[in-house]
């Protein structure tokens, strides 16, 4: 009898294992499912488009009659509006991270965090109706030269977006420096702001720039904002004042259109995932990789 | 490792070889004077006894301090408890010391019955073991120390010799002479009981280094 | 000036650098909800939610898109919340250490910072295209609930990994087998953090846009999915339906963005009405959020 | 009649490549307290956990060698750690109840082996709080968070979790390590009524405490047993030099 019970309550225990790591093996299967699902429609993609006119080719024009596909134009409206908004958030980023983490009061700290993260957690599209309708015309103000839709002002609400991912990631990294090394400066004569920039800033740079990798992926990616205020026009331009496209633009734009299963114009939208894909990819594990060895030399 | 132990155990260790050494004295002294039978030697002794008692009640007082503060353990509470064991023993013989000096005092002014041979032989031999103990304690030296036991039957039976000789020679034969007999032979019974005493303090010192326990089993030596 | 008084002066001049660098983000948070009220407070009322979307800017609601809204996040909290958690469980407390798991967890790092329209194409891919379930709320309740997993299952484990191994040598000292220990123990010690981590994913779940266009999310929708509880007539009066999960359906984002490209000024109130209610929504949860973690925080520590 | 309850032979464990014990022959009669004494990582609390099996959990552990409980290997084929674990009870150095009430706590090991009848519930809570001189203290606060007493009661409270599911053999890894004197003094004696009961292992870095509360004591250096023998024996007369050098102090 009590055999039974505790065959039964073995096989309950194995059977809780297996369908828990069901669960958790689910990711690998998403992961594998994106791989799969884009580079299948991407071969069919590059069956009729060489791979090295889409890597060349300064035209982006699929849903014209003049075809092109050059990624470059897309390419260059990503790099363009993610540099924008890495110039707003790294500086503004990083010195509220020291700021948090090496003069802030806990109180202080306690209050700031939270109103952080209601920032990070704004929908992307009300950042967009923001950048078109209330960035816009405040440059226009400024630069009257600037058009409706532009790189400059989704760029900078995108930087606005992504603060608060680069002030906690950085803090995190900064307040992981063992307080020994703070002692030790103190006990030498510095003062905080030297402590700050001289020593706690060194000894978590791989956990910074890990953070901002991060952020970088984040702005590559970011897709509402642009898809609202930086316009559809591809255009290999670094002027930030005039309408361009994005990637991840240009993948909202096909989608809202009817572009009919299995046509090129819809495999398009796969082999610009793919290559969003690649690069994030890349962006994430260096990411990863810094943190993880930032993580082993202070633990 | 310099542990704080060790300072308090060297400043016990002399203390008590401070205290067998004034022991050792009393026993010369008390000897001398039977010798010459010099009354002032003999009430050096009786006064020097104070001193020792004190010396006692000093070191009892150390172990005792030691033990509920430092809570010694193993060679360090041996060396501690037997400590305290062995100025009781010290006292006891500087006790005897004193008993000798008194009898000195009844036999001064009268000449000795006889030229002392045996007594100063059992006193050679309780002064050696003596010496012998306290060298054994400083050296923490077991085999010394079962030397000393051993020779302790040497002592019972030369005390034998002496106190036949002096019942039949003289006691027996001349009973104006049992005031002058009876002293020395209570002498010879002290002299013994300094033996016995240091057989002790001996043992105690085989318990503090070998951790073995040989009283009244002095046969299995 | 001598050295101290120097120092000193820089110091407070970087406390000050650092204090306007905070606020400006905030600053900007609270110059986008002001500028939001003042463009669609007019058109908060009863009628904004009761509506459709019109032609008519004037005569356009929200009707469709919150139904829409509540409809997808259903589908993915049911989804996402069990499988995240058992994942977290998972690699917490039963995950050998070895390359695979190694492996697993590299690539769970990885799902959380791939950009939300690739996870639309895998929906498009697969769930529209070759599981056939269309442009339907379900596919797009799968989408969202594998875009939030990571999300779900790093807070799980990051919670289970903040209870003391203590506690689990206790529990098993006493006898109790894994599962027991995780049931009893485990999981009701980490259960305040991990809702955290829930509410905030399903907070960004309702934000989302991309995915949803992506997987085909319509932004002119002027009916529901069908409701899942049917009034009957006759016994038991009640009965439940599955239909609604295969119809079209659009979300409160979607038609916020949809609003926010036409050209016509009208539209522009209702888009900023229909932000003001996402952000109030969105404000909602993360209060939540940070007030149950606050309330985590100040429990007994161990 | 005493009998040996437990017994290791040739006991060896390893972590990765790291070998914490060398072979160790202990063999634990029943109704006594043995206390293992020894430096930091001498592997005495390896030891220990060993015996219940709780460092199975852990990644890389492996064991080498037999554990004997009750005339049977604790690591046979027919032993279930999860049954082992109810007969080995263990207290840990850090109290660590569960962040429930105080009753739910003792409750748990009922709880997890079926037992849901409230009476029998009941009844071994009152029974083994009393049994720690607990009962007095919380009787009327039994919904209590356990997290809200002290660290002393928080001990005393685990002690009497671990005595509710009646185990024969008390496993206890520095139980009053961080503790006070007071609270100390009272897991001391409670140790001391529990020997009639059942019979007792405890690791311990305090050894007045050891030989407080011990019979027995095992003096363990660099992963071998250097000395055991009775507790008396240990702390007056140690045969071993190292023994002698450890407890006197003057080790390293």
């Amino acid at each position: 009898m009590l055999g039974r019970k505790k065959f039964i309550l073995g096989l309950k225990e194995k059977l809780i294992e297996k369908l828990l790591f069901l669960c958790s093996f689910l990711s690998v299967l998403t992961t594998f499912g994106i791989i799969f699902i884009l580079s299948a429609e991407s071969i069919e993609f590059f069956k009729e488009v060489p791979v090295l006119s889409f890597l060349t080719d300064t035209q982006w024009t699929p849903l014209f009659v003049n075809k092109h596909f050059g990624i470059l134009p897309l390419l260059c409206g990503t790099i363009l509006t993610t540099f924008i908004a890495i110039s707003v958030a790294l500086p503004i980023g990083l010195i509220s991270a020291v700021y948090l983490s090496e003069y802030a009061s806990d109180k202080t700290r306690n209050i700031i965090k939270p109103l952080m993260e209601i920032l990070a957690a704004v929908p992307t599209v009300v950042y967009g109706y923001f950048a078109l309708l209330f960035i816009t015309p405040l440059l226009k103000k400024i630069i009257p030269s600037i058009s409706g839709f532009n790189a400059l002002s989704s760029g900078l609400v995108m930087g606005i977006m992504i603060i608060p991912l680069v002030a906690s990631l950085s803090e995190d990294a900064l307040r992981s420096v063992p307080n020994g090394l703070r002692e030790g400066a103190y006990a030498l004569g510095s003062t905080r702001l030297q402590l700050s920039f001289k020593v706690i800033f060194p000894a978590a740079l791989s956990g910074i720039i890990a953070a901002l990798i991060l952020a970088i992926s984040r702005a590559i990616g970011e897709t509402m904002i642009v898809a609202i205020a930086a316009g559809q026009q591809p255009r290999l331009t670094l002027n930030p004042l005039v309408p361009i496209e994005t990637i991840t633009a240009y993948i909202v734009q096909v989608s809202l259109g009817d572009t009919p299963h299995g046509t090129l114009e819809y495999r398009t939208i796969f082999a610009c995932g793919m290559t969003l894909f690649l690069l994030t990819l890349c962006l994430n594990i260096i990411s990863f990789k810094l943190k993880k060895k930032f993580q082993e030399i202070y633990e | 490792m310099e542990r704080h132990l060790d300072e308090n155990l060297t400043e016990l260790k002399t203390n008590l070889l401070n205290m067998g050494a004034m022991v050792q004295k009393c026993i010369s002294d008390s000897i001398e004077s039977l010798k010459t039978l010099d009354t002032s030697k003999a009430k050096e002794v009786i006064e020097c006894d104070e001193k020792i008692d004190k010396c006692e009640l000093k070191i009892d007082e150390q172990c005792l301090d030691l033990l509920v503060l430092k809570q010694p353990v193993a060679v360090d509470f041996r060396f501690v408890t037997m400590v305290m064991k062995i100025t009781n023993d010290l006292e006891r013989i500087a006790d005897l010391a004193v008993d000798i000096s008194e009898r000195v005092l009844e036999l001064s002014g009268k000449p000795h019955l006889k030229p002392l041979i045996d007594i100063p032989k059992l006193t050679v031999i309780a002064q050696k073991m003596l010496e012998d103990a306290l060298t054994s304690f400083i050296n923490q030296d077991a085999e010394l120390a079962k030397e000393v036991i051993l020779r302790d039957t040497e002592a019972n039976h030369l005390r034998d010799l002496i106190q036949e000789e002096l019942i039949k020679d003289f006691i027996v034969k001349d009973s104006n002479s049992v005031t002058r007999a009876i002293p020395l032979l209570l002498i010879a019974r002290h002299l013994e009981r300094i033996c016995d005493h240091t057989t002790n303090i001996a043992e105690y010192i085989i318990y503090m280094v070998e951790a073995k326990i040989v009283k009244h089993r002095s046969s299995e030596l | 000036m001598n050295r101290k008084a120097l120092n000193n002066f820089w110091d407070k001049l970087f406390k000050l650098l650092g204090i306007t660098s905070i606020s400006f983000g905030l600053l900007v948070l609270l110059a986008l909800i002001i500028d939001v009220i003042i463009d669609g407070y007019p058109r908060i009322t009863l009628n904004f939610f009761k509506s459709f979307p019109s032609r008519k800017p004037e005569m356009a609601g929200i009707l469709s898109a919150w139904v829409g809204t509540i409809w997808i996040m259903v589908i993915t909290a049911l989804i996402s919340i069990p499988i995240g958690i058992g994942a977290g469980i998972y690699l917490e407390e039963y995950a050998p250490k070895n390359k695979f798991t190694n492996f697993i967890e590299i690539n769970i790092a990885n799902l959380a910072g791939v950009p939300s329209v690739i996870y639309g194409l895998l929906g498009l891919g697969f769930f529209v295209r070759y599981m056939n379930l269309d442009r339907s709320v379900l596919a797009g309740g799968l989408t969202l609930a594998l875009l939030v997993l990571p999300v779900i299952i790093l807070s799980t484990r990051e919670a289970l990994r903040a209870i003391p191994s203590s506690i689990r040598e206790a529990s098993y000292a006493l006898g109790a087998t894994k599962w027991q220990t995780i049931r009893n123990q485990l999981l009701p010690a980490a259960i305040g953090n991990i809702l955290t981590g829930i509410i905030l994913a399903m907070s960004r779940a309702m934000g989302e846009t991309a995915p949803l266009i992506t997987v085909g999310a319509l932004t002119y929708i002027a009916f529901l999915p069908q409701n899942p509880v049917i009034i009957k007539d006759s016994f038991p009066f009640m009965g439940i339906s599955f239909q609604g999960l295969f119809d079209p359906f659009t979300v409160l984002p979607i038609q916020i963005y949809n609003w926010v490209s036409r050209p016509q000024k009208g539209f522009i109130t209702d888009a900023a009405a229909g932000i003001m209610v996402l952000l109030i929504l969105t404000l909602i949860m993360n209060s939540i959020a940070i007030f149950l973690r606050y309330q985590n925080q100040k429990r007994v520590r161990w | 009649m005493a009998k040996n309850i437990l017994e290791t032979q040739d006991l060896k464990a390893y972590f990765g490549n790291k070998q914490i014990l060398k072979g160790i022959n202990l063999a634990f009669l029943s109704n006594t307290v043995t206390a293992i004494i020894g430096p930091s990582g001498c592997g005495k609390s390896t030891f220990i956990r060993s015996i219940n099996r709780i460092n199975d959990l852990i990644p890389n552990f492996r064991i080498e060698g037999n554990i004997i409980f009750n005339d049977q290997d604790i690591h046979d084929k027919n032993v279930d750690e999860v049954d082992l674990r109810r007969k080995v009870g263990m207290v840990f150095q850090r109290p660590n109840p569960f962040p429930k009430s105080i009753y739910d706590n003792i409750a748990y090991g009922f709880n997890i082996y079926g037992i849901k009848d409230k009476y029998t519930i009941d009844a071994a809570v009152e029974n083994s709080l009393k049994k720690v001189a607990l009962w007095e203290e919380v009787k009327n606060n039994l919904s209590q968070n356990a997290l809200t007493l002290s660290g002393g009661q928080q001990q005393r409270l685990c002690f009497a979790r671990a005595l509710a599911i009646e185990p024969e053999v008390l496993l206890l890894d520095e139980p009053c390590s961080a503790i006070d004197p007071i609270s100390t003094a009272k897991i001391e004696e409670l140790i001391h009524q529990l020997k009639k009961n059942y019979t007792i292992i405890i690791v311990t870095h305090n050894m007045q405490q050891a030989a407080r509360v011990s019979d027995y004591t095992a003096f363990f250096l660099l992963g071998e047993l250097i000395e055991f023998g009775k507790t008396d024996g240990i702390f007056t007369a140690p045969k071993d030099k190292r023994t002698e050098a450890y407890i006197t102090g003057r080790f390293g």
